[in-house]
């Protein structure tokens, strides 16, 4: 099976043999892997590097790798297609989601305003402090899916942007 | 010295208190909230109560329950940590009426200095400066339009019912106005219960530095040394340090002195730390009065080897303070990081979750308050604080090399937290010489995603394939899950 | 500065060792035995190369394989840690002809030092007094015999070739010597290579105590101040302090006096510790040098607050020590408790296993040093060492108060530890007022087992039914099961 | 069911409802029992009081209550009287046995030999250090059931000694 691993900034292609061997960018590496927490926390040793990586959790997933944390993202070859395919489809399309629960305190955009990145789209008000969300990119409201003064779940969809390039 | 203390808060403050009291062959009542059954501080307390449900207002603010539980339980002290009632001066009265001792300023010092204008013309009737504005409660926005016109722009809008950074606003420009005065009054009255503001010249890159004090029942009054604690989001704090990379010999002593007047002023009693904004040229305003143990009390018992929760507990009993000023002697350096639960790659935004994946860092030169161990939850209710780490050293540099080392060896999994802002921090070159000020997160914040080598890029893509792998038939919990439905997402954006 | 370090230990020494050089920015090499690929030192190390099997003989204690290990990775020094080949002249010399940098005294040092015969023969030259008994190593029983007879009973029986307390027996009367010469020989055999003792005359009551030097290459050389480490079993040490409880000033001026004396007839460079043992009057005699790191230094390093790596690096490096003698200010006391994998209960003996349940205790004064995880073997073949707990306060009773409190905090399941040991002598008088010496485990342990109140036994027995209930379907690996297994026994011996 | 629970030189006799009530030497005790870390460690407060009990594990087992560790044994009443005569036929018999693997040294003591309680059995050599394996009460040496100079492993019967009281 052949992977690609997005991780720090760096794209990397690993491809497991039947035999259980690895092979990174096409080269066989030496690498010496044991699980110190069951599928969280691993000591790595390549060709004499000790490097620990904890896999932290959080979606996307963030991972730490001798103490620098960073965003980790898998792919298989098989997956890597479809998903283009679904990604291109779904392409510009944003969907802001309450990061936790709480009550949102106001709703700064209507459907149709034009938004630069960054821009405050709601206030949600939770562990006795006001957060703002943020718009993710430049882009149009295409809807407002929930009211000020109401309360809302984690995950709950509060607008869809559309990027304007799409 | 006191028998039976009730320690009237949660989480590692309580810990922290109930320690010392260990120490000091006190026994402990607990009080918690049922979403804090389990936490450390109802296990290591000697005894523990149910005081209601998690939110504040149902139970780490009841005042007359907690008293109650006091009185029932034979405590003949009440400590109130920092936050929920602890410089409340109705909670100071009703403890002290009920016959027990308040761990803390009494309410006639609570309720002055608890005042911001109160406390504000205690400073400038004994000479300290403080900021240009308004010296009463602002309620409207229009007077509030005349008020910034007079003070002139930049200006701070601030909650005069409460401190901790909660509601504040800078605003640059008189358009800003509006917006700003509607969120800080709306905080306001949220977090106090009073949507009274007040407007102050805001100082560009001034450094909040605070003096700890310490006064006894005999007029006795000791200051303990500075903290610089400019590095904050939302004018909240996230790393505090001692000694002030700013702050050279006399500036210290002039801040000690103001502190020490203000202390004499309003006959204070107790821990408490007087905070300051000092200008880039070394003057200083006086901002207000913290009549509470801080939070980033142990930068200060590192550097000067004291336990200031033992010296609150012996001068709430009538002890003398055991030290005169000039036998005080402050060794090296200490810097704290505040680890939350709050995503820092989001705006810190608070993030509460299951703690599934912890290691705390040991060794020389390190300590940790914390409360927390694996499983367990930071909730929603209550501050996101996952630990406070402290690092001390001969010197400046000695203390962030231990941090720095520290840091590394932290781990956290499970919600977001501040960890990535503090391993970046103790790397970025003006940090690191001491160059910062209340601006420095956000001039310096994002910093860049860092970058792996291509060693370490590999030993992590490594690991990453195994866990997905494994990851696939199990449950839809696992962390490891999401390696896989990230990559969407990642390839959309690519 | 080095650039790169070898760390030729293991265990929590290793992480000691790792942490300073990451503070100090100098990279670091781990070496390991098979049984060590996921110890703590192995991950927090920037590279990790395997020297064989668990046995040390086969693995940390191979000296080409370790010298060329530092070579083909590019390291300028190997730190050696405590144990292995720490003392070792041989590897001293092997790592100098490599042209890198040995981290402790030279081989030539090492050498005259680690003959405790040349060790007397120093120490007498300059006028440091010396236990009665003999010059020259024994090795034959009749031999010992006429030489005990000299020296008086009783004597102490130790091995010429190496220290730590292994293969040392006290004799009292003529017709035990046969059965201890016997035992002593043969763990000298064992632990250091050669049978042969030295012969001692056993001061009664006397205290353990030793001086921390610190000399560099220039000649410089200072005391760190003493440690009283009394307290031991088999002549090994469970508990160290400094401040020595009977240590007044004018004895730590003559320990001090009496060590500088033999390091600089010595020529000693590096850090390292010269033994005494001092009899109830004050007067003591010096029994050795230990020519490396001692597991106890961290005590020294609380109350100095100098990091004895950095400085061990630093000189080793050609650095001159960067403070005066009369610069070092100690403060407060510090104490260590040493947990380790041993039945206290059933004479010390060691015992290996899995640590399946960990808590260590952490706040205000409490250092921690351990290598251990939950989850970690504490394997066979090596010390069987679990953490050192360290406490330091503004004086011996805070430093105790806090002992005691981080005990209660400690929790290691699993394989039986010397905690309940360090539990009751905290409590117990006589260590509590500081009266003790190297009798003084023998004299007072076991304590009586604890008794439990009536609620605290009521809550156990609670968590007992319950542990046994959920168990009883359960794998044969659940420690709860053997809860039902011991009540046959419990009962039989009712 | 009815238990008796023997820990820290008491014996506390427990009884379960059905309903799930827990009497404590006969009296309904109002108790909240929280698992920590499952079967290992537990909070419980009874009537107010906080307490910290974790099994350490071990045979015998031990606990620790708040800090303090004692040894542990629970038996139910159906248990209880059963146990008691196999005890009883067992009693005075005392299996030594290797606590650890090793090497042993030396056994110094032979069949018919009379011991005192603490006397040396036999030498271990373990974790570079010689460990004395000491009779567990004055009796008599039924069997010895190790050679000096063979490896060991932990938990091999090393001899058997039987009291002379019985």
């Amino acid at each position: 099976m052949r992977y690609a691993v997005r991780v720090g900034g760096r794209t990397v292609r690993l491809e497991t043999s039947p035999e259980g061997r690895m092979l990174v960018e096409g080269r066989v590496v030496a690498h010496d892997v044991r699980e110190i927490v069951p599928r969280r926390l691993w000591s790595v040793v390549v060709a004499g590097g000790s490097r620990e990586v904890a896999l932290l959790g959080g979606d996307p997933p963030r991972m730490q790798v001798d103490g620098v944390e960073v965003a980790v993202a898998v792919a298989d070859e098989r997956a890597l297609a479809a998903r283009r395919d679904r990604a291109a489809a779904a392409g510009g399309r944003h969907e802001v989601r309450a990061p936790m629960p709480g009550l949102l305190k106001a709703v700064h955009v209507s459907e149709g305003d034009v938004v630069e990145r960054d821009a405050a789209l709601a206030t949600l008000e939770a562990m006795k402090m006001e957060n703002e969300l943020r718009a993710p990119a430049r882009g149009t409201v295409q809807r407002v899916a929930a009211r000020a003064g109401t309360k809302v779940e984690s995950g709950a969809l509060i607008a869809v942007l559309v990027d304007d390039a799409s | 010295m006191f028998q039976k203390v009730l320690i009237a808060n949660r989480g590692e403050i309580a810990v922290r208190v109930i320690r010392t009291c260990r120490e000091m062959g006190i026994r402990t009542v607990a009080v918690y909230s049922d979403v804090d059954r389990t936490a450390m501080h109802v296990r290591l307390a000697d005894e523990a109560f149910l005081i209601g449900t998690a939110p504040p207002g149902d139970s780490y603010l009841r005042i007359e329950r907690i008293v109650a539980t006091a009185k029932r339980t034979g405590c003949d002290a009440i400590h109130p940590g920092y936050g929920f009632l602890s410089e409340n001066a109705d909670f100071a009265q009703a403890v002290a009426d009920a016959g027990i001792v308040f761990v803390g300023p009494p309410a006639r010092v609570q309720r002055s200095l608890g005042s911001k204008t109160e406390a504000r013309r205690i400073a400038a009737s004994v000479g300290v400066p403080i900021a240009q504005g308004t010296m009463d409660p602002v309620t409207d926005v229009a007077e509030a339009r005349g008020a910034c016109e007079r003070v002139g722009y930049p200006v701070l809008l601030k909650p005069a019912g409460g401190g901790g950074g909660k509601g504040m606003r800078i605003v640059r420009r008189a358009e800003e106005l509006a917006d700003a005065w509607r969120g800080a009054t709306g905080e306001a009255q949220t977090a106090f219960g009073a949507p009274a503001l007040l407007i102050e010249r805001y100082i560009e890159h001034g450094r909040h530095v605070e003096m700890q004090i310490l006064a006894d029942q005999a007029g006795g009054v000791r200051w303990l040394g500075e903290r610089d604690c400019s590095v904050q989001r939302r004018h909240q704090k996230l790393i505090e340090e001692t000694p002030g990379p700013s702050v050279d010999e006399g500036l210290r002593a002039r801040l000690a002195e103001a502190a020490l007047r203000i202390a004499s002023a309003a006959g204070y009693v107790n821990a408490g730390t007087c905070e300051f904004l000092v200008a880039p040229d070394g003057a200083f305003v006086f901002l207000e009065v913290n009549t509470r143990l801080q939070v980033e009390h142990p930068v200060t018992e590192l550097v000067t080897g004291l336990d200031l929760v033992a010296l609150q507990l012996r001068v709430a009993a009538g002890e003398r303070i055991p030290f005169a000023q000039d036998e005080l002697v402050r060794r090296g350096a200490a810097i704290e990081c505040r680890v939350t639960a709050e995503n820092a790659r989001a705006g810190f935004l608070p993030a509460g979750g299951r703690i599934d994946l912890l290691r705390f860092p040991s060794g020389p030169g390190i300590r940790v308050d914390s409360a927390l161990e694996p499983g367990t939850h930071v909730p929603d209710e209550y501050d996101p604080l996952v630990a406070k780490l402290v690092a001390h050293g001969r010197d400046r540099a000695e203390a962030l090399a231990r941090m720095r080392r520290a840091l590394r060896e932290t781990i956290v999994g499970g919600p977001p937290t501040t960890l990535p802002f503090h391993a970046l921090v103790f790397d970025e070159p003006d940090f690191v010489a001491g160059r910062y000020d209340t601006g420095y997160v956000a001039e310096h914040w994002p910093l860049p995603e860092p970058e792996l080598g291509e060693a370490q890029a590999t030993a992590a893509a490594i690991a990453a394939v195994l866990a997905a792998r494994a990851a696939a038939p199990r449950s839809a919990a696992d962390p490891a899950r999401s390696l896989w439905a990230s990559a969407a997402r990642a390839e959309a954006v690519e």
